[in-house]
């Protein structure tokens, strides 16, 4: 129950998905049924979007139990869960609810965006201590890097028009070359890996055992 | 040399400093730097203006709110582009926040004037990433049973005769990570032959250029706001995009000038430590 | 109601810049009410789509078969008491044997269809690059193979091309960055203070 | 079979008949060797130095969900995870793990104690071990941020799928004094991971991260046959250009079948 089980469900699942993909022709009904196991596979990824909150909970809950000194973040957090959840339910069809609004448009959204803004001002410090020419290959990067920064800019062709032709080539061949070579090594480790996890070889995602 | 130095000791957020003059004033006074556009945005333009009036486009918000500010303009020109040309649009998301910027373009465009359900529709988001986009792209109703109003997809004009991903005559789609062009390609293109063109980050851009020139995407918008920009050069709808390029310019010179000085500084250490062991 | 949207969201752009100045724990605050925003916008999307895509099909439709995910789906919770988490392996097996699958067909997005188009006439610098430069970046990453000056030389020049893709992939990254502080500043400068056009 | 994905299919059967010999073979011990890595050589150090400091581990199995097409590289970033868990485990040295996937995080968790099940610690596994931070991008980098921070760690493992946030996170590591390595699949993160962190693991590099480390004879197994693969796929690139050349383009066309 505790191996076989989730093994067989895996396989199941697994073949299931890639007969129906290159042999749907000799078994027409398959796909019917590979449609509804993936509409499954979604409402189960929905459950679990719920057992990540849990988690959430469960953590944060500790900390308060515990009397951390944060802890009044953690109410904090579980004010932002509780009233985005209340507040999401109610707000109906297309034109969300005004508090549900002001929650996503005020809170959530700027406060999203600005923490990711935040970013290009550590590549500015990385600029000046991390970003380094150390040897050769680093080299190559800084300087197809400072191209293509140039080239990508309107300014870039008023400096000379030189570099957005070298940017576009860049961007076209070499990046094209070596990104291909990447897929085609990553595409035999997803099928190798995929195979591995469907015949049940690799039992430690399952939990062990 | 000593202001070379004092680069390489002052607080990094002099650095922050600098870097945001640097953006915030062409935002005040605007250099007016002109704009080109490249040849992977053109294509993109070409395959929206090569749909008819009534023809159905799927339009994909697959963005997350941290990387929104790069690819929602992009989306913006697409749609108003589509719209503009009498092309019917039918909106959904993959990515929870999407749904967000699907549901305030849809509310936009019906309060301009177009009707919800036969011009645009808005089919809400699915959960599980690459399982959904699959299941999505066998049976739209099978994931879709309602849209966002609770009514079936099937029960308005738009969706007649659309049962599969297929069935659209284009796919756009717009990334800020996962799922984006790759998960699309797998599932749906490599499937349907729909046509695919995609927007994403500037991040995102070089990694999915193998696909433009093999030929699985018919357009692509590489390069974020940018892209976005040079979009809205090209169909004549100027922009937050293109008001952004100035300082975008601007911008890239500084951090390029940080990077060459950090380099010399570099160049200059290393020489000095090899002189002091000599 | 726009006003008090904006004057919060101005609010919270600079609760997050903070953190510039050093961390505290007034980002330390919004951030966590952020990531309280960030699941309680999860928990509705999740509920929505399992009443839209399971519990509406079952009781309007009489779709038996729906409530298969939806216990799949509460059998992950047995996570959180130590005694039964075995029984969260089966749904977890459910989505790993899918996405393992679903991964599967990079075989042909990823691999047959990328090899193809790397074929093409050697007669331009650019064809010979998208074709032998796939190659040479192809034998880098060789790791079972006994090293021989042929797959020593070829590999190096491989990473060189590696590299160069990485270089293109920075500038660009460092791009896409920027794109989000200026988009922020318009924010500011447009909607909160109104001294840009 | 439909058409177009017959080449494909006789591509996907040869890997995985090619994958099943090469198994079948470890199992007797036919092992092939494996070229050095010096990033993943470098774990073994970076755990040692976080036991001497006596503070905790960082470990990070990159940040999507696992049932998406990320899920080979965050397998891979679970298959290190077990190995630097048991190291962790075996040294008496604290580690934590970010989570910001809600599926990866029962199978992280489930890893983890299993690795100190195996050590014969399971009594010092801990809830705090193993965290669900959050499923956006960026306040799981900034929660990263102030773990990295409040808990000086000493060393932080990153290997998985990992997006914007990886110069986040390294730069977060650098200024937390720790040693970095890090991994990913994701091309347009490896730049600013060699740029910022101490060792790099650049794309495939991590598949081989699981094998390599513990010496797992399937894994390295699944190694050779996709070396066999890119070998494969190398000399069709080149024949099938030069057929090109020459204006022959069947190869071409046997690929579309």
């Amino acid at each position: 129950m505790k191996k076989e089980v989730p093994i067989g469900i895996g396989f199941l699942v697994g073949v299931l998905i890639v007969f129906e993909y290159f042999l749907k022709g000799l078994w027409p009904a398959v796909s019917k049924t590979a449609t509804d196991a993936q509409n499954w596979g979604s409402v189960i990824s929905a459950f679990a979007m719920g057992l990540a909150a849990a988690n959430l909970i469960v953590i944060h809950g500790r900390r308060i139990k515990q009397k951390h000194p944060d802890a009044w973040m953690s109410w904090l957090l579980f004010a932002g869960i509780l009233v985005m959840t209340i507040t999401g339910f109610y707000a109906k069809g297309t034109a969300g609810g005004n508090t549900f609004s002001f929650l996503f448009d005020g809170l959530y959204l700027p406060l999203g965006t600005a923490m990711f803004s935040i970013m290009v001002f550590f590549i500015a410090s990385a600029a000046r201590r991390a970003f380094r020419a150390r040897n050769i290959d680093a080299a190559f990067l800084l300087v197809a890097g400072v191209i293509v920064m140039i080239g990508n800019a309107p300014v870039g062709k008023l400096i000379s028009p030189w570099f957005p032709s070298a940017t576009s080539w860049l961007i076209s061949f070499p990046n094209v070359a070596g990104n291909r070579a990447i897929m085609i090594g990553a595409a035999l480790g997803m099928v190798l890996t995929g195979f591995r996890v469907i015949v049940g070889i690799d039992r430690s995602y399952f939990g062990g055992e | 040399m000593n202001i070379l130095k004092r680069f390489g000791e002052m607080d990094r957020r002099w650095l922050y400093v600098i870097l945001l003059v640097m953006v915030v004033f062409p935002l005040l006074r605007p250099i007016g730097i002109p704009i080109d556009v490249s040849s992977s945005t053109a294509k993109f333009v070409a395959s929206v203006d090569r749909l008819q009036a009534g023809d159905r486009m799927l339009l994909v918000f697959d963005y997350s709110i941290g990387g929104g500010p790069d690819v929602d303009p992009q989306a913006q020109v697409v749609l108003a582009h589509a719209l503009s040309k009498g092309v019917r649009v039918v909106e959904v998301a993959f990515v929870d926040t999407g749904l967000n910027y699907a549901t305030k373009a849809c509310d936009l465009w019906v309060s301009k004037g177009k009707v919800y359900g036969t011009d645009i529709l808005n089919l809400g988001y699915a959960p599980g990433v690459e399982t959904a986009i699959s299941a999505f792209g066998q049976n739209i109703e099978a994931i879709f049973v309602r849209d966002v109003n609770g009514k079936a997809p099937s029960s308005y004009p738009i969706m007649e005769g659309i049962k599969t991903a297929g069935d659209f005559k284009l796919i756009a789609e717009f990334a800020t990570g996962i799922p984006g062009p790759a998960e699309w390609i797998r599932q749906v293109v490599t499937r349907y032959k729909v046509p695919l063109a995609c927007g994403v980050v500037s991040v995102m851009g070089p990694q999915n250029a193998p696909y433009l020139q093999s030929g699985q995407l018919v357009g692509l918008l590489g390069g974020g706001l940018k892209s976005a920009a040079e979009y809205e050069i090209a169909v004549k709808m100027p922009g937050a995009a293109t008001a952004a390029m100035d300082a975008q310019s601007l911008g890239h010179l500084t951090i390029v000038v940080f990077v060459i000085l950090g380099n010399i500084l570099f160049l200059v250490e290393r020489r000095e430590q090899k002189a002091k062991k000599a | 109601m726009t006003v008090a949207k904006t004057w919060a969201g101005a609010l919270c752009v600079f609760a997050v810049y903070s953190f510039l100045w050093k961390e505290n724990r007034f980002f330390r605050a919004v951030q966590n009410l952020y990531v309280g925003l960030a699941a309680g916008y999860s928990i509705v999307l999740a509920v929505k789509s399992i009443q839209r895509q399971a519990w509406v099909p079952l009781t309007t439709k009489g779709d038996i078969w729906a409530i298969v995910p939806m216990i799949l789906g509460l059998l992950l919770f047995t996570r959180l008491f130590k005694r039964y988490a075995w029984v969260a392996r089966w749904p977890m097996a459910f989505l790993m044997g899918m996405g393992a699958a679903l991964s599967m067909k990079a075989i042909e997005s990823d691999f047959v269809r990328q090899i193809q188009a790397s074929l093409v006439a050697w007669n331009s610098i650019n064809n010979l690059m998208l074709s032998l430069g796939t190659a040479l970046a192809l034998t880098y990453f060789f790791f079972t193979f006994k090293p021989n000056a042929v797959t020593n030389y070829a590999g190096r020049a491989g990473r060189w091309v590696l590299m160069l893709c990485f270089g293109a992939a920075f500038g660009q990254s460092v791009q896409g960055r920027l794109s989000l502080l200026i988009s922020q500043m318009q924010f500011l400068l447009k909607d909160w203070l109104h001294v840009m056009k | 079979m439909v058409a177009g994905k017959q080449t494909t299919f006789l591509f996907f059967v040869l890997v995985l008949a090619v994958a099943v010999y090469y198994m079948t073979r470890a199992r007797t011990g036919k092992i092939p060797a494996i070229r050095k890595i010096p990033g993943l050589d470098a774990i073994e150090e970076a755990i040692g130095r976080a036991t001497e400091l006596g503070r905790p581990v960082f470990y990070v199995p990159g940040r999507t969900e696992i049932n998406t097409g990320g899920a080979a590289q965050n397998i891979a970033g679970l298959e290190v995870l077990g190995h630097v868990a048991r190291m962790t485990a075996r040294y008496d040295t604290e580690i934590r793990v970010a989570i910001a996937a809600a599926n990866v995080y029962p199978v992280a968790e489930a890893i983890v104690q299993q690795a100190y099940l195996e050590e014969g610690k399971a009594e010092r596994v801990k809830p705090e071990m193993v965290q669900f931070l959050s499923n956006e991008q960026f306040a799981f980098a900034a929660a990263c941020l102030s773990i990295m921070n409040t808990e000086k760690t000493a060393s932080v493992i990153m290997v998985g799928e990992f997006q914007a946030e990886s110069l986040m996170l390294a730069e977060g590591a650098a200024q937390a004094g720790a040693v970095t390595i890090a991994g990913t699949a994701r091309t347009a993160q490896i730049p600013f991971f060699v740029a910022a962190c101490d060792y790099t693991l650049i794309g495939e590099e991590i598949f081989a991260g699981g094998a390599y480390l513990s010496k797992n004879p399937v894994g390295i197994a699944n190694l050779a046959v996709q070396d066999l693969g890119k070998l494969a796929s190398l000399v069709v690139i080149i024949a099938g250009s030069l057929m090109v050349t020459f204006g022959n383009k069947s190869m071409i066309n046997w690929l579309k079948k």
